[in-house]
């Protein structure tokens, strides 16, 4: 009983030892309000709209791919195919953030790889709608100048590709497929058929 | 006899605490916002309604102890006086033997009631 | 159960909202140097519903350290707590049990909605979802919302800080939006 | 043997009692704000440290607001009286915890002519008031009229009384070696401090004191785990508050009569007397912080085994042994 | 000021000995009883005798109520509706009383106590009781600490439920 | 106060003692009533022990063996009544005397 | 087989039962549990756990949604082992489909779901102390987890509710620094487990606490299907990863932790001793993996797995995880039963429970290591 007690006294020692020791090495914590820490590559948020270089802009088609994939039905994508351009630009992207999991469905199937997440991490608000983001929100005052700069590409690329329809039929089918292809690849899941249904 | 006047004092000191201890708690009736939720006067258990009254009937060995510690309360206050003159006069030796008579006594009531498992709670 | 803000019609004052009554003297700056305490001492209850209550008490760890702005102190009697973190999804039969707590918790009391789940159902809204209720604000009036699925601990974090913010500017009561 | 008259009392240096009250009165609320002020900082403190964190930092410089903004949030906070409770008990549970707390305060001599008030049989009524405590324990607990309140208050009771015994125990060897029971005159008498004589009955001492004051691993009357807040579930703002003041003012008291008894008083080297005995006092106290934040708590049945099979036949082997040496 | 004083310890003997007599709730009994010894002890303070005081303090209020508490826990006496009194009892009980009371009274009236000279401050000192009890009334110490180890050994086998594990 | 007044006081307080003990179908009250008595025993000795004595000690120490006695009775009475309450369900004096025989 | 009879009918209705609820809200029920313990005294006659506050509809929800869209709702299932969760689903899914998956996936989920088991233990042992009353273990223990919870974090995006798995291999590739910072934590780890050692298991108030508590013995373990370390912590070495290895974890050498006893000690052990071999299988791991792609070229569009029953089971946390999937061909499962560990070990208790003192009551609960969305699903 008494040699128990004995064991059990010094057992209390060392366990102090062990709590004081740490009393000596510095503090974990990180200051958050006063110290920003940045996020992991990988870190998942709210998912945002990130800009592809050779459009200046973001890309999104209006394919519906992430609308359809995403679980939570949290996605609400509307556009518009512009006067005289081929490819459809989005109008509406909203995002409710409060229904997301986080789960990267929805960057895994966007065709043209323009969904990313947003850096933020301490977002918090008074109101329960406070999280309904308009992604183009950011994108929107650039947009009627990458709209024109768009249009003026694909007119150039309908002029070339208007030569190279004088040229035989075979070659535009083979030009068809690799245009086909392109966007392609990019795609999994059910994105095929809607990102085909994009190009159309 | 001591000054009574000295406990006169230790009997204001004590009224003064209480007067510390209300104060405290009065304030709040004046400066706190009440609620009025319907569950809010309620017993809290959880979340849950609580069920049955909160007696219960509670297990023996707490009165056990309370029962030795009466004792042995006892015991201990009676040595208090006898302390403070242990040893004084010219009988030292007969102090000593009274003395540890009146501890082995109350040895010999711990060890009854460890061998009767009154200090153990599961055996009881 | 509770009306939901967005039921509250323009004559509900905001008393009545949080079913609170006006304390017996209320004087402005008194008001005021109440509410800077009370928005630098914050005492969570203990209290988690789901995958959030794992975040709720990694803010109180060490990286993170609630005690800073002094709101580590998790009560975990309803009694003694100020603000109600709720961290995880509201399922039916928690409802009332949650409207007992916040009925139980003493005057003044504030409630943070933390992660979808306790927002607006979060990833638990689909249809046919029997189960959950969607959102806090449909037992209780909810201060302070945080995003996320679940929030980083940060997220919580700012969402006291926005709280404590609140009650210093003497805000009370859920915000409707306009 | 008389009260020690010799040293100047804190009361008989006023002639008009009532200044003497009021000055005492000023005197102990000031005491016991600052030094539960300061006291919960320093928990909080210690507990972050030993843990790698910061603990209240932005309140205030280094969060030493902290406190003062808790206790003023307290005070702006409703009084819940549930409707099942039992008012009378009830209301008075906080009261009766705190008063006899704030008394006794009154009793420690603090230096060696700096004595508030000392009477001939200063222990046995610190002891006898701080008996008390189990009382409003109970009080709270049957007042609530709730089932954890209930169970809180009847395992505090039982504890309580339990470690008394080793308490009182523990402190008689040092009765006998003064043959005094005041306080002062017993840490006047100590040429060296008792501790190093009777190191056992400080360690039983020590042991009982943190119990009977609650504090880990001991707590389990308010076994956050187990039964919520124990027999104080049902407070609600302030009076909680009061019990909370209740706590750390036991804490300061117990600890400075161990120090009284054991260590030596204001006795020390080169600085003032009452500045020894302050190191001292928050010097123990600091050690039952670093008991409550290292330690599980034990289980019910264990703690009061504890009390009764190991601390009791201790402390009486050590009763008989200082017998009979002094005897020798 | 002094006769306040008095006067209040006095109101507490009463009122508590009222409450612990008169109640029919055992709670409010055991209150009343609190009471009353609290008042007692300040009684015995202004007698001159704060040792017993202290005494009274400790062992009363702090172990003999508390353990009155516990076995009115253990048994369900709490919770029961006060029982209802039968009228004869309460009435024989009180006549009883009052008899007594009054005839008591009658007696102290007749008597007449010889008022001793108060003894000097220094004959009330503790360690006076302490050598009263080694040496004037050794056999009564060693006899109460052989008592009150019976009183332990005897409740703990009285109160002690047997072996069965049913924890009464 | 005198010691006539001293000797009123611990006779009311017995009196109101014999009432409880009397009156109470409750053991444990019975219980408290006899603790009051014992407390006017004590009173009235103490109350003596100042006015009438010249050597205060006798009075202390009797009274400080009282308190002993009460302890190691209450000790007895209330574990009789605790036996009692577990094999007769009930600490109803009345009722005890029913189930008697 | 012993069932308990309910505790309604253990106990007849006389005046004298004692419910005492603890939870919903309570500290040491680890969410919303509730139990109903029925008292006498401090001991305790019967427990009824009550649960579904924590009800949210998991497997309904894969009625609803097609097999894609159900994948990141599987790391909500047990929120503490969510990435075994995730991944064991997609292995279910791989199963039924016959879907090839490059070895370097194999690897990464290995380690992945190695590192999440050690996060989940620790959360464990933190909040078991907690419930014990020992508070700065909890906080150290949080701080080792924040720790692997950044490697995580770093490769995954998320702390808690990873959604990581792909059909068919994992959604991102790792880079060496993840490689070396699970390699480094290993060593780091290792350090720390003696800390843990020092100031937990060798406690004697922690022993005292935990000895002889809650025994459930191999028998009883067996028969109601207890799994994971509480059975192993009854004698009885079983454990998928080892018995029926899934995934690549027959290429592995580690041991299966037991304990005799049975009681939360052992558990404790147990787990302690997991830990360690999680500890092992990640260097392995990492030393071993290969290069390569991380996600199947050819999967389908569509998941459809064929028509049938199929079932997969893997060792999480807390135990046998199992998934029963009935399809009929189409992109929605028809029927998706989880079998998860924790509801079992929560039906034991009204077995373990009666007979022991209310104090505990939390040191078993705390020791079975439960996950309430599991037990309501
Ligand atoms: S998948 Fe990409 S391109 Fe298609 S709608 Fe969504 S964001 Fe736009
Ligand atoms: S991350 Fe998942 S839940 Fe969030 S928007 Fe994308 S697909 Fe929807
Ligand atoms: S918001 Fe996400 S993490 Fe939080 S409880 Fe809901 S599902 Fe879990």
């Amino acid at each position: 009983m008494f040699r128990e007690t004995l064991i059990g006294a010094w057992s209390l020692l060392v366990g102090m030892k062990v709590t004081l020791s740490h009393i000596l090495r510095a503090p974990v914590t990180s200051q958050y309000p006063r110290e920003r820490i940045e996020m992991s590559k990988a870190y998942r948020n709210v998912i945002r709209l990130i800009e592809i270089e050779e459009i200046g802009s973001h890309d999104c088609i209006d394919c519906q791919a992430c609308v359809r994939v995403c679980p939570s039905d949290c996605i609400n994508v509307e556009g518009e195919r512009p006067d005289g351009m081929r490819k459809k630009r989005a109008t509406l992207f909203e995002v409710e953030f409060a229904l997301c999991s986080e789960c990267g469905l929805c960057l895994d199937v966007c065709p043209t790889n323009t969904l990313g997440y947003s850096r933020e991490y301490d977002q918090a608000g008074f109101r329960r709608d406070d999280f309904l983001y308009d992604l183009l929100d950011e994108w929107r005052d650039k947009e009627e100048g990458v709209r024109t700069r768009l249009r003026e590409e694909e007119a150039q690329k309908a002029a070339t590709k208007a030569a190279a329809a004088s040229k035989v039929t075979a070659a535009r089918k083979a030009k068809d497929e690799a245009a086909a292809k392109e966007e392609g690849p990019a795609a999994a899941g059910d994105a095929g058929n809607s990102a085909a249904e994009g190009e159309a | 006899m001591s000054d009574p006047t000295d406990y006169a004092f230790f009997g204001a000191l004590l009224i003064i605490g209480a007067a510390l201890g209300i104060a405290p708690v009065v304030a709040p009736l004046f400066l706190a916002p009440r609620s009025t939720g319907a569950k809010t006067h309620d017993t809290y258990e959880c979340g849950v309604d609580t069920e049955g009254g909160a007696w219960m009937r509670f297990d023996i060995s707490y009165y056990l102890f309370a029962l030795i510690f009466v004792v042995f309360e006892v015991d201990v206050l009676y040595i208090l006086p006898v302390a403070l003159v242990f040893g004084d006069g010219q009988y030292a030796w007969r102090d000593l033997i009274e003395l540890s008579l009146f501890i082995g006594i109350l040895f010999l009531a711990i060890i009854y009631a460890w061998r009767k498992g009154v200090l153990h709670w599961r055996a009881a | 159960m509770t009306q939901t803000p967005e039921a509250a019609t323009a004559a509900q004052t905001t008393e009545e909202l949080l079913q609170q009554v006006r304390p017996l003297v209320h004087l402005d700056s008194l008001e005021n140097l109440l509410n800077q305490a009370r928005a630098n001492s914050l005492w969570p209850l203990t209290f988690g519903l789901a995958c959030c209550a794992i975040e709720m008490m990694a803010v109180g760890a060490s990286r993170f350290d609630l005690d800073r702005i002094g709101a580590g102190v998790f009560r975990p009697s309803a009694r003694q707590a100020d603000v109600m973190i709720l961290a995880g999804t509201i399922s039916r039969k928690m409802g009332p049990v949650i409207k007992t707590l916040w009925d139980q918790m003493p005057a003044p009391k504030w409630a943070i909605a933390m992660g979808g789940c306790t927002i607006d159902g979060g990833p638990f809204k689909y249809p046919g979802q029997y189960a959950i209720i969607e959102g806090a604000d449909k037992i209780i009036p909810v201060d302070v919302y945080v995003p996320g699925c679940p929030p980083r601990p940060e997220a919580l974090f700012a969402g006291i800080l926005k709280l404590a913010e609140k009650i210093k500017a003497g805000r009370k009561g859920p915000e409707i939006a306009a | 043997m008389t009260a020690p008259h010799a040293t100047t009392q804190f009361f008989h240096t006023f002639d008009n009692p009532w200044i003497a009250i009021a000055a005492a009165t000023g005197a102990l609320l000031g005491f016991i704000t600052i030094n539960a002020l300061w006291l919960i900082w320093l928990e909080r403190k210690v507990s972050a440290r030993m843990q790698r964190r910061y603990g209240p930092t932005e309140v205030g410089p280094f969060g030493l607001l902290q406190t003062l903004a808790d206790v003023v949030k307290l005070v702006g906070k409703e009084l819940i009286t549930p409707d099942h409770v039992h008012r009378p008990l009830y209301l008075i549970a906080p009261i009766l915890a705190f008063a006899p707390l704030a008394a006794l305060l009154s009793l420690l001599p603090i230096d060696a002519d700096w004595v508030f008030h000392d009477f001939d049989i200063t222990l046995v009524l610190l002891l006898a008031f701080s008996g008390l405590n189990v009382i409003a324990i109970f009080a709270a607990g049957w007042g609530s009229n709730n089932k954890y309140a209930l169970l809180g208050a009847v395992r505090a009771v039982a504890q309580n009384i339990s470690y008394e015994i080793p308490l009182l125990l523990a402190v008689i060897p040092i009765v006998l070696m003064t043959r005094s029971l005041s306080l002062h005159e017993i840490a006047s008498a100590q040429s060296y401090p008792f501790i190093l004589v009777q190191p056992l009955a400080f360690i039983i001492y020590f042991i009982s004191a943190t119990a009977e004051t609650n504090r880990a691993p001991f707590d389990i009357p308010e076994a956050e785990s187990e039964l919520i807040a124990g027999f104080h579930t049902e407070y609600s703002g302030m009076r909680f508050g009061v019990f909370f003041l209740a706590e750390f003012t036991n804490m300061v008291i117990v600890c400075a009569v161990a120090t009284l008894l054991f260590l030596g008083g204001w006795k020390g080297p080169l600085l003032p007397g009452f500045v020894w005995f302050f190191i001292k006092v928050y010097g123990l106290i600091a050690v039952m912080m670093v008991f409550r934040w290292t330690f599980p708590r034990l289980r019910f049945d264990q703690l009061m085994t504890f009390a009764w099979a190991i601390l009791v036949p201790l402390a009486l082997v050590n009763l008989l042994v200082t017998i009979v040496v002094l005897k020798l | 000021m002094e006769l306040g004083v008095q006067y209040l310890f006095v109101a507490l003997v009463l009122v508590g000995g009222g409450m612990a007599a008169l109640s029919r709730h055992v709670l409010y009994n055991i209150v009343g009883l609190g009471i009353s010894l609290f008042g007692m002890a300040g009684l015995f303070l202004q007698l001159g005798s704060p040792f017993v005081a202290a005494m009274q303090l400790l062992i009363y209020l702090g172990g003999i109520t508390v353990a009155i508490v516990f076995a009115m826990m253990l048994s369900i006496a709490m919770t029961l509706d006060p029982p209802t009194r039968t009228p004869v009892k309460t009435g024989f009980a009180a006549v009883a009383a009052l008899t007594f009371g009054v005839g008591l009274h009658g007696l102290i009236g007749t008597a007449s106590f010889a008022a001793a000279p108060p003894a000097p401050t220094d004959a009330w000192a503790v360690a006076h009781i302490g050598s009263a009890l080694l040496e004037r009334y050794n056999l009564v110490f060693e006899t109460l600490s052989v008592v009150l180890l019976l009183a332990i050994i005897g409740a703990i086998l009285i109160a002690r439920p047997d072996r069965r594990g049913d924890a009464a | 106060m005198n010691l006539e007044s001293f000797l009123l006081l611990s006779l009311v307080l017995f009196s109101l003692g014999l009432f409880a003990v009397l009156a109470h179908r409750n053991l444990i009250a019975v219980l408290i009533g006899v603790e009051l008595m014992m407390n006017a025993a004590s009173l009235n000795l103490m109350a003596f022990n100042r006015f009438s004595v010249t050597d205060p000690v006798t009075g202390q120490v009797f009274v400080l063996i009282i308190i002993g006695l009460a302890a190691a009775e209450v000790a007895i009475f209330l574990s009789i009544i605790l036996n009692l309450y577990r094999t007769r369900r009930t600490i109803d004096a009345e009722q005890l005397t029913e189930l008697k025989g | 087989m012993m069932r308990p009879k309910s505790t309604m009918e253990l106990v007849p209705g006389d005046d004298e039962t004692y419910y005492l609820n603890m939870g919903p809200q309570h500290p040491s029920t680890h969410g919303v549990l509730r139990l109903r313990l029925h008292l006498e005294g401090e001991r305790i006659l019967g427990a009824e756990p009550v649960i579904g506050y924590g009800h949210r509809a998991h497997e309904k929800m894969a009625e609803n949604r097609d097999y894609l869209q159900f994948l990141p709702n599987t790391s909500r299932i047990d929120y503490l082992s969510g990435m075994i969760y995730n991944l064991g689903y997609c292995q279910a899914i791989e199963k039924a489909m016959q879907i090839e998956v490059p070895e370097r996936a194999e690897y990464i989920r290995v380690i992945c779901a190695e590192l999440n088991r050690l996060t989940s233990h620790l959360l464990w042992l933190g909040t078991y102390l907690l419930d014990l009353g020992g508070f700065t273990p909890f906080l150290y223990a949080f701080d080792d987890r924040e720790k692997l919870l950044d490697i995580l974090d770093s490769v995954t995006g998320s702390r808690l509710t990873y959604c990581y798995g792909r059909f068919g291999g994992v959604s991102m590739d790792v880079d060496d620094t993840f490689l070396r910072a699970a390699a480094d934590y290993c060593t780091y780890f290792r350090k720390r487990l003696d800390e843990y050692h020092a100031l937990v298991t060798h406690n004697i108030i922690f022993r005292h606490r935990t000895k002889g508590v809650g025994v459930m013995g191999p028998e009883l373990a067996l028969d109601y299907g207890v799994s994971g370390p509480c059975l192993r912590a009854a004698g009885v070495a079983r454990d998928l990863r080892k018995d029926e290895p899934y995934g690549i974890y027959d290429r592995f050498a580690f041991d299966i932790v037991t304990a005799e006893g049975g009681d939360c000690f052992a558990r404790h052990m147990v787990r302690m001793g997991e830990m360690e071999q999680s500890l092992n299988i990640i260097e392995q791991a990492v030393g071993g993996i290969p290069d390569g792609p991380v996600l199947a070229p050819k999967v389908p569009k569509r998941i459809r797995p064929p028509a049938g029953e199929h079932y997969f089971a893997v060792e999480s946390a807390r135990g046998h995880f199992g998934m029963y999937l009935r399809s009929d061909g189409t992109d929605v499962p028809v029927r998706l039963k989880l079998r998860t560990p924790s509801f079992v070990h929560v039906a034991t208790m009204p077995v373990v429970l009666p007979g022991t003192m209310l104090a505990d009551t939390v040191a078993i609960l705390g020791s079975i290591d439960i996950v309430i969305p599991e037990i309501d699903r």
